[in-house]
């Protein structure tokens, strides 16, 4: 992947966060508080302006820098998660405008460890956590299988996309849609949903 | 929807600006987002800073100034703020005897709060945080996110704020912000939802004859519905499962708070309190102070809340302390 | 009909006991139907009572205290009180220099505070009316009713309430009371009809992107409807609307009260003050002093009244002079 | 009339009163505040209490003490109005259980002189004074034309109905219908409509 890809990638979740904006409001008004869309939205629109604007020194300075966007116009509960994700992504990379496949693997295994880390989250907690781990898990699997960035993005997308689905039946332990207890079963859950959305962006910017 | 606004993407700026020409004896900074006592940092005392999404208005803005609070960070309409806006206010505020965030147990806030009180620690300002999680209609457990921060900030900004005035220390300020927490415990009834200028539609529908039980200040459902009964039945509920929650007794002293969610007229609220004066009354327990309004809202959601607090005598007193916000004052 | 309280006949009564114990420092008598200061009569200085419908509160009730009103008559919801309720209040806080009644100018208020007065002459107090009909969005004219008063009540009780708390004689007190009432002007927008509990249903239905334009506190339609426009223009036509009805010119200074009808959050009031604080620069109006909250509401209904009032040296004086009630404190 | 009449009138007033409440104050929602039919409801129970617990001294001291009676109960401008009315009427009466028929159509001309002295309404700003005055002048006429009371009283309900119809072409001068100006046209006036139905109450308790 290079800083090309890279900011391509970033404009495409930009793209697909604006035009799902409503679709992730109402399922966050379903099970929280109706704000992630607009968040998502607010977010990608200042990074869009961020990668107009920018010189980057590299692959990880585009992420690390888009991480810092978001935590600085997001706020609530995605703010942080996506956004130190991204830094952890960035900082994770080795310096340069190329990186590998496997750096790019180990990058997105560092977002996910930062989402764990501040958010206290496990698999089954119906959070981001319950897309991105199953999306790096394919990821990871079709690397070591010898596969291209394209393929390998397929396949996280994929997963993400089930892992989102399988959120639905989930009774939320984490983030606001916890307070509902069991009447958050039902529901798929916004941030798995937008996970989704990042990996699909990056099948689809990738795809052949 | 129908709101008195301009574009639903201003609103929070733009009621900030509204806040500014209003109360000349606050300092907001549009830029930063922050809303400051216009005379902080104060040297030598403890800084109170908090902040939340909007849409809870007079919550926090409308609690800074002397006696409560040094800084408020609005975030979006229900969105915490980011750590940015909360990193400024605490460096503009900090006198350098140290900075307690007042930060309501949502993971938004938490998570927000905790990177700007990282980000001043490097700059070499101590933060201590009060957590707030007083909704005990949210089930508490370690394995999830626990309970909701909702009424009882008002007190713990009020009581700790007071503290912080008189010279109070950063861990003195924080324990008596976190004795206040521990003693509260606060229910709430929606009959209708908000609407945000964002969503445009209210967060939930409820049929002509049910109310949400148990309802979060940012629309979050609560655990269930049921039909409307009378304010009588209602307060007996909420204060049977606040009397549980807590260790209030016959014989304790507590502040009650009746709390309007932004739609409910005063007239139901003070209905609503005289019931709680009545139940309180049976059980033996004496309301020492009352605060009877629109304090920790949720928009245009008709709604209340009903917060108990127990008491000591230095909360109290620290209670009677002057105050002089644009929410709330007295002795000033 | 969702409303938090128990049978809609006792709305008002059972409001009135949750006052009283939320409140031990006023008295309120639940058979004569008044809320008096607990400290009155004073001997020797001049009394004000207002009162007025239900469902407007903090009004009046909410203005009993200290520098303010000795007594207030709440009627049923939007319903003046009656002329026993208002007879009993005057008699009893008439310190025997003398009553003053604010009365808001509608049939039937005026008609039952007239027969008390009467009354009350007849039991040797000596009563003056000062009669509040701000509300220019009602064509005034020597053949109908006239304007109503609404938001400058607020003005007329707290300015007249201070010098009648420093000793004006009942002359003076009556007189400030007037001229404040002449130097307001008051305008109001609904975007939905209240919802008595009598009635069970909203006073008017208004189409999703309709308000009513004009309208009075009472639900009382307004005089037109229009699509709802951006909150800078609706400002922009309250003032105009305002500054032509009232001789006020740049230069002039005035107390500004960005009112909330019950239903509309305070982001938006804040929002909307700043629209206000923008028009009154660009006229070269000075804005002395201004309340930004829910003071004189109707029931749930969401809207917002502007009131502006030119004030002089003495009325600010007497505006920032101390006060104690319910619903507006400051300096005590 | 004698004592029983005028409380059998009165009843059924509180009864017709009771009735159409809700349709009174449906009226009252369109041109004022929503609340008179409330109001005249509360106090004609106060009044129907009156009458079930008090020895009256006469004709005149059965409406004077009604009247009094609504000025307590009622408020609003309906209530100073009527109680106004009836203490008039009652006090116009010569002492006694019994009246004329004379006696009674001077005490209903007192009763609305005093409704016109305290609300200062004419003809034709769509108040009471609409009803009331059309039904004292066919109250008069068949009483002058030598009628009794039953035909004189139908007279009356005829032409206060007739009345309280044509103020729905009206533009509103007095009370609070009078704040929508032309928009208070098209709409028929609450207190005229009450009027109606007291005069009407009268008539239906003299039917022959
Ligand atoms: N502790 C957590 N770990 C991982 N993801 C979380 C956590 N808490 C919340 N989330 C995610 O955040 C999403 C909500 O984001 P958003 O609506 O932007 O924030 P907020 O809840 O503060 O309004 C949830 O759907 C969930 O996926
Ligand atoms: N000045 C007046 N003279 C005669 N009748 C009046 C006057 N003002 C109001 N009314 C009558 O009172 C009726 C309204 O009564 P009600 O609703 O009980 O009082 P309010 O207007 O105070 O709510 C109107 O429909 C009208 O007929
Ligand atoms: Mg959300
Ligand atoms: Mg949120
Ligand atoms: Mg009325
Ligand atoms: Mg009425």
């Amino acid at each position: 992947m290079d800083v090309t890809l890279a900011i391509t990638w970033l404009r495409a979740v930009a793209d697909s966060v604006a035009a799902d904006a409503d679709e992730l409001t109402k399922l966050d008004s379903a099970i929280g508080d109706g704000d992630h869309g607009v968040n998502l939205r607010r977010g990608f629109t200042a990074v869009t302006a961020l990668l107009d604007g920018t010189e980057f020194t590299g692959v990880g300075d585009v992420f690390v820098r888009t991480g810092g966007t978001l935590i600085s116009k997001v706020g609530g509960a995605s703010g942080p998660l996506y956004g130190s994700a991204f830094r952890a992504l960035g900082k994770a990379l080795p310096p340069g405008p190329v990186v590998t496949l496997p750096d790019l693997a180990g990058g997105l295994r560092a977002g996910l460890d930062a989402v764990s880390a501040l958010g206290g989250a496990i698999p089954g907690d119906k959070t981001i956590v319950d897309a991105y781990r199953p999306a790096l898990a394919a990821f990871e699997e079709a690397v070591i299988g010898g596969a291209a960035l394209p393929e390998a993005a397929a396949g996280a997308a994929r997963a993400a996309g089930d892992g989102a689905r399988a959120t639905i039946s989930l009774t939320a332990r984490k983030g606001r849609a916890s307070y509902l207890g069991e009447r958050s079963a039902g529901h798929q859950d916004p941030g798995a949903t937008s996970t989704w959305l990042i990996f699909q962006a990056l099948a689809d910017v990738t795809a052949p | 929807m129908k709101k008195f606004i301009n574009d639903p993407n201003d609103v929070v700026a733009e009621a900030l600006a509204g806040l500014a020409a209003a109360h000349p004896e606050l300092r907001v900074d549009p830029a930063e987002r922050y809303v400051a006592r216009s005379d902080a940092p104060h040297a030598g005392k403890v800084a109170l800073v908090s902040g939340g999404g909007s849409g809870h208005e007079p919550l926090h803005g409308g609690f800074v100034g002397a006696g409560m609070l040094d800084a408020a960070c609005p975030g979006e309409v229900f969105t915490s703020p980011v750590p940015d806006q909360i990193l400024a206010a605490t460096k503009a505020v900090d006198g350098g005897a140290g900075v307690v965030h007042v930060v309501k147990n949502y993971t938004g806030d938490v998570m927000n709060f905790k990177m700007a009180a990282e980000l001043a620690a490097d700059e070499g300002v101590t933060v201590e945080t009060v957590l707030v999680d007083d909704d005990i209609a949210v089930q508490d457990s370690t394995w999830t996110a626990g309970r909701r921060g909702t009424g009882a900030t008002l007190l713990v900004e009020k009581i700790a704020g007071a503290l912080a005035e008189e010279g109070g220390k950063l861990g003195e300020v924080a324990a008596i912000g976190r004795e206040v927490n521990a003693a509260s415990a606060s229910f709430a009834y929606a009959l209708t939802a908000g609407t945000t200028p964002a969503a445009g539609r209210p967060g939930f529908d409820l049929p002509d004859d049910e109310i949400e039980v148990g309802v979060g200040i940012h629309g979050e459902p609560g655990r269930r519905r049921e039909k409307l009964r009378p304010a009588r039945e209602l307060v007996r509920s909420a204060l049977d499962a606040i009397l549980e929650a807590k260790p209030i007794d016959s014989g304790d002293r507590v502040i009650v708070l009746v709390n309007g969610l932004g739609g409910t007229p005063l007239i139901e609220l003070y209905l609503v309190y005289g019931e709680v004066a009545t139940v309180l009354a049976e059980r033996g327990v004496e309301i020492s102070r009352r605060l009877v309004g629109n304090y920790v809202t949720s928009l245009d959601m008709a709604g209340l809340s009903i917060t108990v607090t127990r008491v000591t005598d230095e909360m109290l007193r620290l209670f009677d302390a002057p105050v002089r916000t644009p929410g709330l004052r007295w002795g000033a």
